[in-house]
This record gives structure tokens, C-alpha cells and sequence, in this order.
């Protein structure tokens, strides 16, 4: 039992930070950011070198060109993801990547959709992951132009840098669309689909908790650092507690990938996530309001994605749902629940 | 990351098991809460019983007469005690978590033969004399007073939330040796025996009208030198360095235990309907992400403990603690207050064991360092903010 | 329109607070909290005493003793009882004055019960209103040894100085109990009952923000005033805003006396009371949690009031079912509902 | 205690009630939200409206060419106002509100008959410049220097959130005058013509993707002598006093339209089903707790103001004006993410009314003095808590 990460996984997270902040530095989500709308096209070579660097490829088995590594890897990889505010539909083609064609090279870009509801990136999407059935089907969308178009709005989303479409109705199951994934089906990508947006949230909570230190640290007011403060230390404080609550949340369901530590994960990433920008913000007074600061992006995209694949209501009956199995199924380990417990003279 | 156990620590759980199994049924009836020697004597049995069984001392090093236990196998043996709803620590808690492992790391070789056998053996309980009426938050403030005179210090003064103090046979006393010292520096760790003239023992009436916890006054009791653990002086380092003692898993059984009250709300909730109101039930649910958090956070904590001895390291899981601690308290207190909320106007019922819970709640954002303390640790030594004013 | 309390009510109030200061001093307070259980028997020399005073009586005519006041005044010298703590069924025994013998003058006992739960001080009362059905009936008690008992198992009150009893069933309604109250019913006087009880808790909430502002001021720790510390002052801060919001709330109410306005003012009054009581526990750190400081007596009477007449989510139905009768509900003053709306080109 | 309106008081909410009646569906269709020009053509078109009624400068004195309103006349203004759906006083806020009450109270006779009536009739359009980059809740530290020449002031320095700058014909400019003095001493108070050489404004775009703020950079800008409010090295004062112009009608309006959000937000949640959850429904009657205890704080606030007044005081309602604030901040914050969680997926549409709403409530917790900074005004001024370190 080791909850750390190991070297290896720590020099993967490592190596991600580093080739983010070549390829993705803050100048270019900049760039995105504060482009004129409607928003710049899709930089199809930035998912390319994604693709090269194996972010989404990570998974496969080293045979099918991937890495062979598994979800506790892709949580820290994707927890720099989030960090950097890295866009485009990183966890739909992720959990393509070896079923879509071109997903696990960054040459193809997948979106994904699991009910009605906004749909990211979906003109500059190849094929779109419906995940709205027991199995798993695909649309090859061809960028928007394909012959299985997906209708939907375009809305002028809050986030800058994550179009957004508002998408009323999904096709119905079409079975020779099927997507050739083993038994598990769609509820294991729903899954593995909560689980690497909570890890991005956990990474957006750690960056702006870091930036609101850093200002703390940094800016003068009335003479002396705002971090003197206590009021500033506290909500600091709070903001690390949130965060770290989180990573044990999400590194715990990458291993366990049980339906309660999955719901336990999102709900706690993204109460961190929105919550550490709302601080963080805060925290900046004016600066925290303009455009050109970069907290901003991380509450909108930490709103974005609280609303994707299971929001707070949903995740919040699951976990009660959890709780009405029996007397020790609130004990997060599984093992528990073998014990007989009439010998129990105690109770 | 890995939370599968090694074939050991699942052998050590696998015995264990067993052998709650097989002593639990046999234990006596619980005494009544409000009778301390009565509580004392169970207390003590179990300990014995853990000590005839060779768990007496799990996380002590072997030296020190314990088992020396990784972090990892202390961890599943709170779980597995709760879990079986095996008793508590109890009236040995100071002994066995806290002044004997002070001891063992501080104390002489006659020192250490002295005292740590019987704490073991669960013979003799220990209370703790550190917080003063006018030391809470700021324990270095203490002025309980000792003075050289021959082979004995006199010492003068009052202590305060010492608990089991009425049945207890020695207390751990951090008391001012050099007046004119700073703060943390005059301050030296006595062994005091509870039964010395001038010691005087004031229950101390709770808001949840528990008496665990008493007064203790001192006037002029002689305590020998040869009483002193560590250097004269010394005492403020030396009790920190008990502190770190403490390898991520201080509360881990109080969280299995609130897992498995979140388990009997739900049950509750829906035999009396309340199951039914959305709202509460997705509090429910929030809280049982909340605990499976803290579980985990745990598990990280005793991860990073054990990595440290592994590595040479002193076990102490860096600063993990506090983030815990106030996460924790706040927890236990929404667990309560969510209960309150099930139970309706029962909840006004003081017999009503939830009651009694919600009550004692309220002391776990004060006691052992306030949120607000836990605060200025987090945002000061693990997140380096400058040094408020 | 003036929400301030004017020379007279001020002085009403203030002779309450002197009134209690030599009748009901902290030390019988104490006496009542220290004494084993149970508890001391009902002190009728003092109900009597607050019967001279005219609490029971206030709001009667002067032609049958009363002081001719109207619930304003009431409100404000409930909110000295709830400062003061004072035990006792206050509100019941103020609601039955002119209607059940004794009431008026403090001779009698009066308690209530609107449904199936917690009764107070139910052996000590001559007499039991009970106002769960359209008109007011009154059970005859005397002090539970009257022929018309209504059958309560004691509970061990979790608020020291106020005996509980736990009643699961209330009597059907017998016309020839029927107390002689005018047209509003046993509606009205649930009204005036939760706004008492919210005033009480105004009260208590003042009282703990003064506990908690007078310690922060005179608690050395660190060489310096707790009250310099900004974690303290700030929690002072949002305790004060706490009381503020919760007095105008309850101030206005007593004047609309409107479903929507009761309602709020009992939500806040009882949240002022017990996050504020919460507050001052954990300002005063390990004394709070001591039986001998006065803080968790206000704490567990608000826990008390907070389950009386009418709960929190009783209340937020009142307050939501308000919502939506129209655009302009939300409005507080009632006005507006008058105006014809169609005119406005801008909306 | 008394929430009837006197009989003179309900006369002037009829006539007004009559007026906008007549008047409101007469306004030509609002401008875009982005195009400033159009925007201040509009705001001073109402204004000019207000004028010719005899509704301008409401609770500005009579001798300043007010109206000499009662505070709770004014407060009727804006209960009825904003009920009607009339404009908001938009681009003069600034010139109504605090640099045309200055002047009315700190200017000589002949700057009150510069300035005041062009503000009036919706011809001139003031702007503020107090806060800089560099103070922000430490307004006093700020920087820019007016250094004499003369008979004019040559200014130096940067301000920031100014808004309306760009439609600005005249700014009310906080400087330092005396380097050598200590922080609050050294300020003077001047009022600065924006087409002045030197003066660049810089649109500041905000999060919500909003440019009504700008940054005024000052390069060398002559400002006459004649121009200065006040005396010398008097200007933190002379901004004080205008402050207290607010006669705890500050979010009146305001107030009043988030009741009406709120009935709009109940409505839509019954057309989409969310009212149906317990928890949200329950969630929007809290919130109608809340703003209907707001508006009865600002009723008390006035009745405060206006006692004072009748009692030859300031009008200045205590600090009832910090309690207010952070209350209603909070709020309204808490409001807009009611509303983001009843249009679920919806919230993320930017052209949605709500969204951008809960964008510029982020606003309400900073602006005008931050939460933090109004509960040390709370604790330190209110609650006589001994000043921080």
C-alpha cells in the first residue's frame, strides 16, 4: 500500500510539465484566449505532438504502439492537463485512442457526448464518442463535415478556449456503429471519462491555489506582503486542504475504479477546482477581475467541467446510494464487506 | 501508487482478525461512561489482553518492549479493532500513544525499565499536564513553575484538560524550569506520580457533562530530578519530538468509525422517511465522499510515513496532519449535525447516543490545536507564506 | 416608515433587561443549569414576577389589565428572554394570556403544541394549548395532575433548563375546548409563535456576539489581545452581520406579520443563534467547551428553538411557494402587487 | 418601529408612479451593451428627463440645485424606478453620486456653479480616478503625483478601474501633492478635464469580457490651481466626506430587481423542471430569506440617515453600510450560482443573461472595499475589536 507516486509515475508527470511548457506556454493560451471570436481554429498540430508525446496512446498496450501504462499514470499526466488549461477534447480522444482510427497519434480529434447537453469541440471533431448507450458507439463527423453529422448550436460558450454546442437529441443505437471495445462498455468509459476530468481539476485547484501563494507572497499592500495577512493565510490555507483532499480522492479511484470513489473523485476535484479560483480570484482583488489575468480561465474551465460527465446532484446519489447496502458499506474498502460480523459481541 | 497490501501485512490482518474473533465475544460488559474506575480496569484488561497477544506496543520499537510495526500494519490493526468493534485505547491512550513513546525515545535506560513495561502490560495509566487556564492555543506561555531544591524539583501551578486524571498514576508535566529563559526555552518534561502530597484533582464538568477531564492542581509537590526526561530545559523539544510520534494515523479508526455511523444514518433515514428528502440524502452522500477522503488522505499520510523510515527518514508525515486534522473535525461535526437533522426533534434528546456525539463534536476544531492554529501551520511552514503579524 | 425601535419601545426593552437583571441574574441561570437532574421544580415566584411585569400580558387591552402593546414590543422583550436565557414556556404562556385563566398574570402555566415531538416544561403546565388543528383548543393540565393529561414520556433535555416531553400524539379536536380566540385561529397564533421564538433567538444571538467580542478583547494569548487576530475579528465580523440581517428581519416582520416575512425571520433568527453560539464555543476555545461558561446553554437552547414552531425547511417552502405567484412576489413590501405591470415597454 | 410610509411620502411614489408611466414607454430602445458613445447618449437623455421633471439630483441639496429629498423619498425613487424597468443611472453615476456631491459640499460658490448643473441635466459625464495598480484596498498608498507649476498642477501617474473613461468629460482625480507627508496627508482632490494633453485612457477588459473599465494614464497633465476641491493636502478628507453622501440607499435598487431575479428564476425552474428538486427549491427560498432581509437593512439604514438628519446629524446611517455590503455581495453571488444550477448545462452559454450576470457578480466581493476589508471595518469600528497587527 503506497499512495505516493512512485518515481516513474512522478518523472511521467514531470516530463508532461516540461513539454506542455514547451508546446502550451502561457503565451499560447493567451493567444486562445483573447483571440476575436469566434475562436481560433483547432490547432491540430499542438494534438499531434500530444499525440507523439502519448497522452492519449498511454494506455495501449505497448504492442499497439502505447505505453502500456494504466489510469493512475493518465490521472497524473492529465492533472498537468489541467494545470496548463490545455484545450481540445483531451479525455474523449484519450478513451479513443485505439478504437477511432488516428485518436492514439493526435491525428484524429474525438469529442463525446453521454446525454443531451453542450458538446465540446465539436466542428473540429473527426468522429464523437456517443457513450449514451450500453455499448459504446462512434460518428465519424469529419471535422462537421462528415456524412454523420451530430446537430448542434453553437453557443458562444463562457469559457474562451472550449467551443462549446448545444446538442437537443442524440442518435439512437446503431448497432454497426459499435465501437470494438471489450465487456466493460460504456459505463467503464463514463468511468474513465469522470475520473480524467477530475484529474484536471485537481491540477487546475493545484495551479491556482500556486498562483494565489505566489501573489500573496508578492503583492504590498499597506506595507507589507498581503500573506501577513491571516485572513489571506487562512483561505490559503483552505485551498490546500481542498486540494489535497482532492488528489487522495483521484488517485485512490484510479486504483480502485469502484462507482463510489469514481462519484467521491468528481465531486471533491471539482468542488476544488471551482472553489480554489474562486479564492484564488478573491485572493487577486481588481487584477483577479481583469481579462488579462489568467484566474479567470481557470474558474470558467473549472465550471465546464463540473457540468461534464457527472455533475455534483449525480455524484451525490451515488455515493448515498452507496451508503443503503449494508452497515459497513460505508468503509471505503472493499474487503470489508467479506467479514462476518455476528461474531461481534460488541454491537 | 498501490493500496494492495503485501502477503505479510495481509497475514498480520488475517490473525489478527482471528483473534478478535476469538476475544471479543469473551470481554466483559462495558462499564458505565460515567465510571472511571471501572472504565480504567476495562481499559487496562484489553491492554493486557493485547499485551498476552503480542499487539501490546504495535508502532513502539522493539527496544522499547514493542512490536516495532510499520505504520502500514499499525493502520490495519485500527482499522481491523474498529471494524470488530473491539474497545478503544481508552484510559491508556497517554501511555501508549504519547508519554511512553516519549520515554522510549528521551529517557535513560532506567527511565525506559521504569516505566514503559507497566504501560505495556496495561498497569499503570498515564494522564497529561501541558495546557494551562492561561495556555491554550499558546501552550509555550505555561506557568506552571518548578523549582531545584536538593534532589527534587518543587513544582507549583495548575493544569488543565488533563483527562482521566482521577484514575491515572503518573502524568506527563511540562512545567517552566527557567523563568528567565524565552518562552520555549525554560520548559522541562516531569514525570509526575499522581498520588505526590499537593496534588489535588478537580473534575472538570464538559458541555456534553462528560467528567473525563479534570484540574489539577499543584502546590509545592516535590518531584524528584531523577523524574526529568531529557535535558533540564530541554522539555519543549522533547515533547515535539513525541508528537512526530504520530505517523498519519491518529484518527484513522475514529474515520472507519464515522464511516460506519454514516452507514446507520442512511438506515435510520429511511425507516423514519427522511431517506425521502433529496436534500438530505445528498448530504449523505457528500459526507461519504468526505470520509472516503479522509480515509484515503490517510492512507497517503501512512504511505508517506512508512517511505520515510524505509528510507531512513524519522516517520513523520510531514505536515499531512494538519491538512487532515481540519478537514477531519469539520467533518465530524457536519456528521453530527446531519444526524441531528435525520433524527428531528429527537435530536433533542440528550440520552440519544448521536447527541452525545454531536456534543462531544464541538471540541474537535479546539482540542490538540484549533482550525484556526492548524491554519497558520498549513499556510505558514507547508505553504511558506510569510510570518503573520 | 421607521424600522428603528422608538424612545418608548427602547425603554420597554431596557426595563426588561433590568427586570431580568434582578430577577433572573446569571447565577440562577447557573443554579438551574448545575442542579442534578432532574431539574429544580418550576419556579412559579418567578413566573409570577414576569407576570407583574407584564410579558404575559403586554399585548391585551388595557381595560383587561394589558398593556395595550402590539407585537413589535413583544418582540423586543423577547428578545431580552432570549438574551437572558430565561426558562420557561414564555411564548405559550404570552400567547394564552386573555384566553386561559391565570395566563395573563403568570399564575398559570401555559405550554403548546402545534405537533407530534417536543413538549416543554408539559408536568409543570396548568394548561396546553394545542394549535394543530384550524381553531385553539386548550387542555387542562394543571400541572400534569389535571383529568385532561396529555400523555408525554420525559426525555433528558439536551438544553439543560428546559424539561422535554416526548409526545406522539395529539388529542382530535374536541369543540368544547375550543379557546375563545377571534377569527385568525390557531394559523395566527403559529405566527406569533414562531416570531416570539425567533425574537428569543435574536436575542441569544446578540448575547453570544457580546460574549465572543468581550472575550476577544480581555483573552491574552501570544503575548497580545486574540482580538488583534484578523481569523478573529473576521469571524466577529460575519457574527455581527449575522445578528443584523436577523433584526431587521425579525423587526419587519413583527409589522407585516405576511407568511413570507415570519418565515424569514425564523430562518435567520435561528441560524443568527446557532452559528453565532457556534462561533463564540469556538472563539473561546477549551472554555467554551466547559460546562461552567454560559456559551453551550445558548447553543443548546437554539438547537431547542431552532425544532419549535417552525424548521428550517418548513420555513424555505414558505419562502419558495412565495416565489412564484408572480413576477413581482419577490418583492418584500406588499404594494407592488397592486401595480399594473403592463405599461413597462422596457421589461 | 413603523413600515407605513407617510401620507406625503405616498404622494410623491404616486406622481412618480404617474410619470414613469407616461414617460418610460416613450425611451427610445436601449444601445448595445459594448457601444459606450450610444450608452452615454442614453443614460444623459434619462437624466435630462429626470431634470425636466424635477426628479435630478434627488438627495442633493436644495442650494446645489437638488431636490433636498429625504433619504426615504430616495429610497422610494429607486424601490419605484427600478419596479418600472427604468434605466439605471448608468454613466452618471459617477457625477450624481460622488464627485457632484463633493463638489456641492467642498466647492467654493464658483465651482458649484461650473460643475453642479451640467451634472444635473445630463450634459457632463464624470469619471473617478482613486485606485491604482498598486493601491487597491490600500487606497492611501497610491502614487500619482501632482507636482505645482504655477498656476496649475503638472500630474504624473497611472489610475485604474475607471469606468466610463471613455465617454468621460471630466474625472475626479486623487493625487499626491506632499511626498513628505504621511500617507493620508499628502492627497489633494482634483478635478481633472479628460481631454486634457497627457491624457490616455486604455479600455480594461474584464473577465466578463466587459471594456466599461479603463486605465487612465496621466503624462504630464496641466491641471489648474482652480480646479483643486478643498485645500491643499486636504483630499483624503474632502473623499471622505462625499462618502458619506450614501445615505444607505447605496444597493437599494439593486435589491429590489434581485427580488425580481429571483421570481424569474423560480419561474423558469418550474418551466424546466429543477423545482421539483427539494434542495434547489428550498435553496431559492433561502435566498428570498436573505434579499428580503436585505431590503428591510436598507429600510433600517434609511430610517437611521433620516433620523439623523431630523436630529441635525450627517444623514450617515453608522456602519450599517458594511454590514450591508458584505452581506449582499455574498448573496448575489450566491443568487447567479442559483441560477447557473437551474439552467444546468445551459450556464455555460456566455450570451445567456444570467452568465454574465454571475460573471460581474465576481465583482461584488472586491470592488468598493473587499469582504475582508469590510470585516475589519466591522470588527476594528463596529465591534471596538482592538486594531490588528
Amino acid at each position: 500500500m503506497d499512495l505516493r507516486p512512485d518515481d516513474d509515475q512522478r518523472a511521467l508527470k514531470a516530463g508532461m510539465r516540461e513539454l506542455l511548457q514547451a508546446r502550451f506556454p502561457r503565451e499560447r493560451l493567451r493567444e486562445a484566449a483573447d483571440a476575436d471570436r469566434p475562436g481560433p481554429a483547432f490547432d491540430r498540430a499542438l494534438w499531434r505532438a500530444l499525440g507523439e508525446a502519448g497522452l492519449f496512446s498511454l494506455r495501449l498496450p505497448e504492442k499497439d504502439g502505447g505505453a502500456g501504462l494504466g489510469l493512475p499514470e493518465a490521472v497524473l499526466v492529465f492533472e498537468e492537463a489541467g494545470r496548463a488549461l490545455l484545450p481540445g477534447p483531451l479525455v474523449a480522444t484519450h478513451l479513443a485512442a485505439g478504437h477511432v482510427p488516428g485518436a492514439a497519434e493526435g491525428a484524429a480529434v474525438v469529442t463525446a457526448v453521454d446525454r443531451p447537453g453542450m458538446v465540446e469541440h465539436l466542428d473540429a471533431s473527426d468522429a464523437v464518442l456517443l457513450l449514451n448507450h450500453p455499448s459504446v458507439h462512434v460518428l465519424s463527423t469529419a471535422g462537421g463535415t462528415g456524412r454523420e453529422k451530430l446537430p448542434g448550436r453553437p453557443v458562444r460558450s463562457v469559457d474562451p478556449t472550449t467551443p462549446l454546442y448545444d446538442v437537443r437529441q442524440l442518435p439512437p443505437a446503431v448497432t454497426d456503429h459499435a465501437m470494438q471495445v471489450a465487456a466493460p462498455g460504456a459505463d467503464r468509459l463514463r468511468r474513465e471519462a469522470a475520473l480524467l476530468t477530475a484529474a484536471q481539476q485537481l491540477g487546475s485547484a493545484s495551479r491556482t491555489l500556486e498562483m494565489a501563494v505566489d501573489h500573496a507572497r508578492t503583492r504590498i499592500q499597506f506595507g507589507r506582503p498581503i500573506g501577513t495577512f491571516q485572513a489571506v493565510q487562512h483561505l490559503c490555507a483552505q485551498m490546500l486542504v481542498r486540494a489535497e483532499i482532492a488528489r487522495s480522492s483521484v488517485h485512490a479511484a484510479s486504483l480502485t475504479m469502484t462507482a463510489c470513489d469514481i462519484s467521491a473523485a468528481k465531486l471533491l476535484a471539482d468542488d476544488a477546482a471551482v472553489r480554489n479560483a474562486r479564492d484564488c480570484l478573491q485572493l487577486h482583488g481588481g487584477l483577479g477581475f481583469s481579462w488579462d489575468m489568467d484566474v479567470h480561465l481557470h474558474l470558467k474551465r473549472s465550471w465546464l467541467r463540473l457540468e461534464q460527465w457527472q455533475g455534483a446532484y449525480e455524484a451525490e446519489e451515488v455515493l448515498a446510494a452507496a451508503l443503503s447496502n449494508g452497515p459497513t458499506e460505508g468503509v471505503p474498502d472493499h474487503r470489508f464487506r467479506e467479514m462476518d460480523w455476528t461474531f461481534n459481541g460488541v454491537e | 501508487m498501490d493500496l494492495t497490501y503485501s502477503p505479510e501485512e495481509e497475514d498480520f490482518r488475517r490473525c489478527l482478525r482471528a483473534w478478535l474473533r476469538r476475544t471479543l465475544p469473551k470481554l466483559p460488559p462495558k462499564p458505565p461512561p460515567s465510571d472511571w474506575p471501572a472504565r480504567r480496569a476495562y481499559d487496562c484488561a484489553w491492554q493486557r489482553a493485547l499485551y498476552d497477544a503480542g499487539y501490546a506496543g504495535l508502532h513502539w520499537p522493539v527496544d522499547a518492549g514493542g512490536q516495532g510495526a510499520t505504520p502500514t500494519q499499525h493502520l490495519i490493526f485500527l482499522e481491523e479493532t474498529e471494524l470488530a468493534g473491539a474497545p478503544y485505547v481508552g484510559a491508556n491512550f497517554v501511555g501508549l500513544l504519547h508519554a511512553g513513546p516519549t520515554i522510549a525515545t528521551e529517557g535513560t535506560a532506567g527511565q525506559r525499565a521504569r516505566w514503559l513495561p507497566p504501560i505495556l502490560r496495561g498497569e499503570e495509566v498515564w494522564c497529561q499536564g501541558f495546557s494551562e487556564p492561561e495556555a491554550g492555543s499558546d501552550l509555550a506561555s505555561l506557568r506552571t513553575r518548578a523549582v531545584r531544591d536538593g534532589d527534587a524539583y518543587v513544582v507549583t501551578g495548575s493544569k488543565i484538560w488533563t483527562s482521566h486524571a482521577q484514575v491515572a498514576d503518573w502524568c506527563e508535566l511540562l512545567v517552566r524550569t527557567d523563568p528567565a529563559a524565552p518562552r520555549h526555552r525554560g520548559l522541562s518534561w516531569l514525570a509526575l506520580p499522581m498520588d505526590a502530597p499537593g496534588v489535588t484533582v478537580r473534575p472538570l464538568r464538559t458541555l456534553a457533562g462528560s467528567t473525563e477531564f479534570a484540574e489539577v492542581f499543584l502546590d509545592d509537590v516535590r518531584i524528584p530530578l531523577a523524574h526529568r526526561i531529557g535535558a533540564e530545559n530541554d522539555g519543549w523539544r522533547v515533547t515535539m519530538v513525541t508528537l512526530s510520534f504520530e505517523r498519519g494515523t491518529a484518527f484513522a479508526g475514529e474515520v472507519v468509525a464515522c464511516c460506519r455511523t454514516l452507514a446507520r444514518l442512511a438506515a435510520v433515514a429511511k425507516e423514519n422517511g427522511r431517506w425521502e428528502d433529496t436534500a438530505l440524502r445528498r448530504r449523505l452522500g457528500r459526507l461519504n465522499a468526505d470520509f472516503t477522503a479522509l480515509w484515503r488522505l490517510v492512507q497517503a499520510n501512512v504511505s508517506e510515513a512508512e517511505s520515510s523510515l524505509r528510507t531512513g527518514g524519522d516517520g513523520v508525515p510531514g505536515l499531512g496532519g494538519s491538512v487532515f486534522k481540519l478537514h477531519y473535525s469539520q467533518a465530524r461535526q457536519e456528521l453530527y449535525d446531519t444526524a441531528a437533522d435525520i433524527l428531528g426533534p429527537h435530536c433533542l434528546d440528550a440520552d440519544h447516543e448521536w447527541t452525545a456525539e454531536r456534543l462531544s463534536s464541538l471540541s474537535y476544531t479546539i482540542a490538540a490545536g484549533t482550525s484556526q492554529i492548524q491554519r497558520n501551520i498549513i499556510a505558514e511552514r507547508i505553504l511558506g507564506l510569510p510570518k503573520g503579524r
